[in-house]
């Protein structure tokens, strides 16, 4: 396919390794922030090759894995009422939430189908209109404006039986708040490409500045990251910390702002908690108040269903990168992948799940 | 080395579950468990799941293979389900080395299920018997109430003999041994996902009978044939992980060697689903001893169904009970079982 | 991380909201353009869920892969590959 | 002489359908035509349909059956969707004259069944066949959407080797033979009616393992045991329909001769049905040369599931195709093929 | 069974046949009134039984077999609506209606169900409080009392969903048209037991002074015809037309009071098409207006379906005894068992399917 | 016709409206005695579609099969019968 294919190149990706290892003379750490790189990165054994030292921290991972445990279990909730028809994107399906997940409601006769789109779900609500259809809106910033357009289509078309259950997530505040952390040892980032996509990078450029961090932000193919840490690396060298864009082929600075319009009419910005992370101010979306009418939550009455993470989980450092999964008392006994316990586990991105999926133990 | 990002999508379930989850029929990491922890126990069979079974009837070795086919649409671009069911019981029983003589049909039907579409998938079963060389011998037709089934549910059984000097089983595959596919991987799967999601594509699911191509293959190497199995639910991700298991053995890979076609790969990039968990229904992995391969990938690309046949492997006796996969980039991944069914992820 | 995959515009509709047609290496669906007003058929988008969420700047992936190409023993490595 | 006007209950359907209905799988009249103008023509299928096939593997005869089950409720009284599944396919296997030697189990699961469910019908299904002293050899698990099956559907497919001495096929009823049947009729069914129908009742299923029996009666009579037959789907009427057409002969019973257990009788009454048109799933149809019948008849009764044998009928050369049956008052009627599912009636 | 099995013995059977003989002087011809007297003398061969030249001429059969088209094209089309559970008695389902039939409507996705008793229509209407629950009510005045009671029990629950299709008969106003036709040859009556345990047979006996016609009420056992038979031989030998009660084990004169009170009070009696027939006034049971909001009829405004039966259909001749289906032109070719244009062709105790079942040709 | 069969009340609840078990030979099922209001537990009943229409009087019963065992021959035969 073009524009994917070649940036695939194996000759081109050991050229790039090879001036990386030429570049770097120290045991950098970096953090790919979304989990679309992290599945890159590990696909194809991109960490294993990376010069003796150099650490990649897998960072938040996807929207999915962060989703609360409340929200899950809100969803769960909704999805289980008789007569709804739940929508969702095929990733949620299998994420835990406090009892059972997504997969489980539906083989208990809940209607729970995968969408490919959130229209896919408005049309739903045409095609049934005595039914109520329910869409769980997740996602980065990459994926709200295609949700934002399933509420704007619900609104035009004067739909009543379609609502959202949104839960949404906001990737510069989660990048602070690494920053932030006392124990952090992430020295720099490779900022999300589709996320940039849509929002730009100027949000960055405070964020490199006042944490003298190089941010790069990079595509998802082979040699996008490579060129991504190598451009990373080199700043490190340099002692520069600037933002740079090695994705400049999908991603202008100032983003898409179409889509960031559309953003900015359907939702409004929020405190938000993110599994396995915590609470981080203005982190999230919700609803806008005008559109209330298709706020799910509001509509199903789950307000008071709430889900603590369990206490011994200590993703927050596994995160920051100050702690390996080994080092935590819950690691492959209470928390497996059958049985996560914090966000790191629940993915196969997660850098616990990949732990025990390669056999380390405690 | 690190692990196979793909084995489950995205986040992992919870399957120690009290219900059957679709997961648990994907031919997985679920239905393995199920397998071994629930239907296995009581039915005190072998933990080592083979294509088909070796019966004695009057002192004669019969092998014998069962499969339903659920598959929805029942139409998908290279095939039917009555054609489906006919190649992957079809298969199953060559997968032992067996050439397959006789087939039985049972249909369980929907009501209101259109009578000319029962006319039609009949037809194409009988046409894909046909085509295979085998007789369908008895069959069977309940019908269920409606909202009882999807339109048409079809188990097929076919009985085999063994051919002379073949001696294959899924535990035969012993380190040194040269890993074959006899073609491209993923198109069936890909076919069928792309006709439930919605997607234009021009490729073909592989489905076909690889009978006579085994029939070749064994004249062609006789007991230097080790294994075969057909890369049907969980792609060759899943066969290869059941072979490792069954033989005792490690699986080195060389994941460039492995060929997706483009509109396969196209949709697995799309959709966010690894090529190696699709199910092919007309491609088999095969272990031969390595003096062997030779004669055997000839013998294989003599045939229409094989002559995308190459090596991707090879047998270790390291990582035993492990797959493990060069990436185009030189490093080493393991290449996991699939968890249970595949579903579109947006991340 | 947001799936995202490159494709080609092979039909638009101009209708409410704005459809089209996108090949991704022979595999088509329908996607929505709307946050992508000036893309036109022949263009290459970035789809995420069913929406097209940025045009391909041709010249910039050229660009990238260029500065690639010019790193040291890119060319015998890509020469190698070829051999 | 009159018709049996329990034929069809009550008023006859539109079976020119062009959708499948309930009735095309209930085994009678419907169904028949189904295979005879749908199915049959196109797989090349003998019309005449025996309970399980002979096929040649490696020079020695197999015998091979199919049936599906499809049965709700799961429970019955005298057992479940594993056992039955398990007694069905050993019986059609042994009415070929053969002792069953190996089964397949194939699984069609709805989501959401629960695991301990499936467990419980997987020991039943592995008791019932070790009963029989028959293998589960291989099987299949297929899971379906929620809403696509009815909980569990399983097939189960049956190799045999035929009995030493029997040449056992539907066709072979002769003038002047005896037609025996190897004990009370239609309990089977009536549990099954009564589970549905919500009527508390006390009698049991009569599914049991039959091929022990059939040993038994080939050893004491050889090739004097003409035709065997478990009157299942659509019960003794359609068994005894199918074997008077397939051998090209009449077929007279004694309808006082037939006993029918007071409970099946009572269940009859109260719904309208004809016990003749109740399936039995442990009852079977014999037909054998007169001077055999006695013999017979002493090798079905040392066994418990052949206790209550007897004599019903005779095989004529008028009639032919035709069932029919002498009333208690001496008149005599045409016991014809049920047409598909039986219905509650109220009149 | 007790009070069944003792009316089921040969040897007192053969008694009565012996009886029967000896007292028939000439050829009568009686007419059992009811399908399930059909049923028993077509089952036990009783009718070739009879002494020579006496002859059985089967009645309008059974009520679901009298329904008229239009009754079931409009069932069909309630049946079809999404959402309607549409629940009736098992022997309806098979009764072609112009098109198809309600085993057809559920093949193709309606919710057809079998129900045992009216009140499993009520309770399913209780069980499922969002979808209407369309019970068909049929039958002679036997059935009417069960399905007014369903009327009354949804009345007292109070249930919005639950409405009845009704098309019920009254058998007397039928035997009236037959013996007012020109043409009949019925010389006597058997009389259904059943419709008289609810009305008593009062109503019998200005019908045999009027017609001068014998009519026994007679049970539905061997024994229960075989003795009606026979006491109406002999009011015909003696030149009586009388009233007898030979199933006075289970009917009253006055019936059952306490039942026909409630079919008083749910139903208002009016004039009924019966399929093979014609139209008979005062033959037929309608809903009370009182109780117009339980009419399903109304509810799903099915006015407008009318079906007109094919005239090359001679059941009436046959059903006075007065042709044979050999004489009718239709028989065996446009008209058969699976493609009946009649009621005679429709059930197997009809006389048309009863001779097609038995090879006759025209 | 309608189907009618004889069965025995085993037990009656009184309730609204009123519902009893009836046993059939063996087979029981709850049938409506609305319609029987004179019926108490051992009473036989016709029931038809889940009602109880009549209250069966063993008295004529037992006098339909005295008149019939009064015919001529009646007694022979059904003592050849049990013979
Ligand atoms: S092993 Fe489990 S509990 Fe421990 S840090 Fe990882 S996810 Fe949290
Ligand atoms: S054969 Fe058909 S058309 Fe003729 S009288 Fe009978 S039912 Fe009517
Ligand atoms: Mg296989
Ligand atoms: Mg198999
Ligand atoms: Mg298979
Ligand atoms: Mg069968
Ligand atoms: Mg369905
Ligand atoms: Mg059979
Ligand atoms: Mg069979
Ligand atoms: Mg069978
Ligand atoms: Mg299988
Ligand atoms: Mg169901």
């Amino acid at each position: 396919m073009r524009y994917l294919d070649e940036y695939r190149d194996p000759a081109l990706a050991r050229t790039l390794l090879a001036e990386l290892c030429a570049t770097a003379t120290r045991p950098w750490t970096l953090m790919e922030v979304c989990g679309g790189q992290t599945h890159t990165l590990v696909r194809q054994g991109i960490d294993e090759l990376l010069p003796a030292g150099m650490r990649m921290v897998h960072g938040p991972g996807c929207p999915v894995c962060v989703t609360p445990l409340q929200a899950i279990d809100r969803a769960i909730a909704i999805a289980a009422r008789p007569g709804v028809i739940f929508t969702s994107f095929g990733d949620m399906l299998r994420v835990p939430g406090s009892e059972r997940d997504l997969l489980g409601v539906k083989a208990s006769g809940g209607d729970v189908r995968v969408v490919y789109s959130p229209l896919d779900a408005v049309r739903l609500a045409v095609a049934e209109p005595g039914r109520p259809v329910v869409f769980f809106a997740v996602g980065f910033e990459t994926t709200a404006p295609a949700n934002a357009m399933a509420v704007l289509e619900a609104a035009r078309l004067g739909l009543d039986n379609f609502s959202m259950l949104v839960s949404h997530v906001l990737v510069p505040p989660a990048m602070t708040a690494i920053l932030e952390s006392e124990h952090n040892e992430v020295q720099g980032f490779l900022a999300a490409g589709h996320v940039c996509a849509v929002m730009g990078w100027r949000a960055y450029e405070p964020l490199a500045a006042k944490y003298r961090t190089p941010i790069v932000v990079t595509g998802f193919e082979p040699l996008d990251l490579l060129e991504g840490i190598l451009l990373a690396v080199r700043q490190l060298e340099t002692s520069r910390c600037e933002v740079e864009n090695q994705y400049a082929r999908a991603v202008l600075r100032d983003g898409n702002t179409a889509a960031q319009h559309a953003m900015a009419e359907v939702f409004a910005v929020a405190t938000r908690y993110w599994r396995g992370i915590g609470s981080i101010p203005d982190s999230g979306l919700v609803l806008a108040e005008r559109y209330a009418a298709f706020d799910a939550e509001r509509r199903f009455d789950v307000d008071g269903l709430d889900a603590a993470e369990d206490p011994r989980c200590i993703a927050g450092a596994i995160l920051r990168g100050s702690a390996v999964p080994t080092e935590c008392g819950a690691y492959g006994t209470a928390c497996t992948p059958r049985h996560p316990l914090g966000a790191p586990m629940v993915s196969t991105e997660g850098t616990c799940a990949a732990f025990h999926l390669a056999g380390r133990s405690r | 080395m690190t692990t196979d990002p793909l084995t489950a999508t995205c986040p992992l379930p919870r399957t120690d579950t009290d219900a059957v989850l679709m997961g648990h029929g994907a031919g997985g990491r679920l239905f393995a468990e199920l397998l071994d922890t629930v239907i296995g126990p009581i039915i005190g069979a072998d933990p080592v799941a083979e294509d088909a079974a070796v019966v004695a009837v009057d002192g004669v070795g019969v092998v014998v293979s069962t499969d339903s086919f659920v598959v929805t649409p029942h139409d998908f671009p290279g095939g039917d389900i009555g054609s489906l069911a006919v190649h992957g019981t079809v298969n199953d029983v060559a997968m032992r080395g067996a050439r397959p003589v006789a087939l039985t049909l049972a249909y369980i039907v929907e009501e209101g299920f259109p009578v000319a579409d029962l006319a039609r998938i009949t037809a194409s079963a009988a046409c894909a018997a046909a085509g295979a060389g085998v007789a369908i011998v008895t069959g069977d037709t309940k019908v269920v109430e409606r909202g009882g089934a999807d339109g048409i549910y079809i188990n097929t059984t076919g009985i085999g003999e063994l051919l002379p000097g073949a001696v294959v089983t899924a535990a035969g595959a012993d380190p040194g041994d040269a890993v074959l596919v006899s073609g491209p991987v993923g198109r069936h799967g890909a076919a069928v996902m792309a006709a439930r999601e919605g997607f234009a594509f021009d490729l073909r699911s592989d489905s076909c009978a690889l009978n006579t191509m085994v029939e070749d293959m064994i004249t062609a190497a006789g007991r230097d044939v080790h294994v075969l199995r057909d890369a049907t639910r969980g792609g060759i991700a899943a066969v290869l992980n059941e072979l490792a298991f069954a033989s005792g053995v490690g699986i080195a890979i060389d994941e460039s060697a492995v060929a997706v076609p483009d509109q396969v790969a196209a949709i697995c990039d799309v959709l966010g689903i690894d090529p190696f968990h699709l199910a092919c229904e007309g491609t088999l992995v095969a272990v031969v001893a390595p003096d062997a391969a030779d004669d055997v990938l000839t013998a294989m690309r003599a045939r229409p169904e094989g002559r995308g046949a190459h090596r991707i492997g090879v047998v270790t006796n390291t990582h035993v009970g492990r797959v493990t996969a060069r990436t185009a980039l030189g490093a080493t991944r393991i290449v996991d079982m699939p968890l249970g069914e595949q579903l579109p992820r947006i991340c | 991380m947001c799936l995202g995959i490159p494709g080609e515009i092979i039909a638009a509709d101009g209708g409410v909201p704005p459809m089209g047609t996108v090949d991704f290496g022979g595999v088509r669906r329908e996607v929505c353009l709307v946050y992508t007003p000036e893309a036109v058929v022949g263009d290459f988008v970035v789809v995420h869920v069913g929406f097209a969420i940025s045009l391909i700047r041709p010249d910039e992936a050229a660009r990238t892969l260029a500065v690639i190409r010019a790193l040291p023993g890119a060319l015998e490595a890509e020469l190698g590959v070829e051999r």
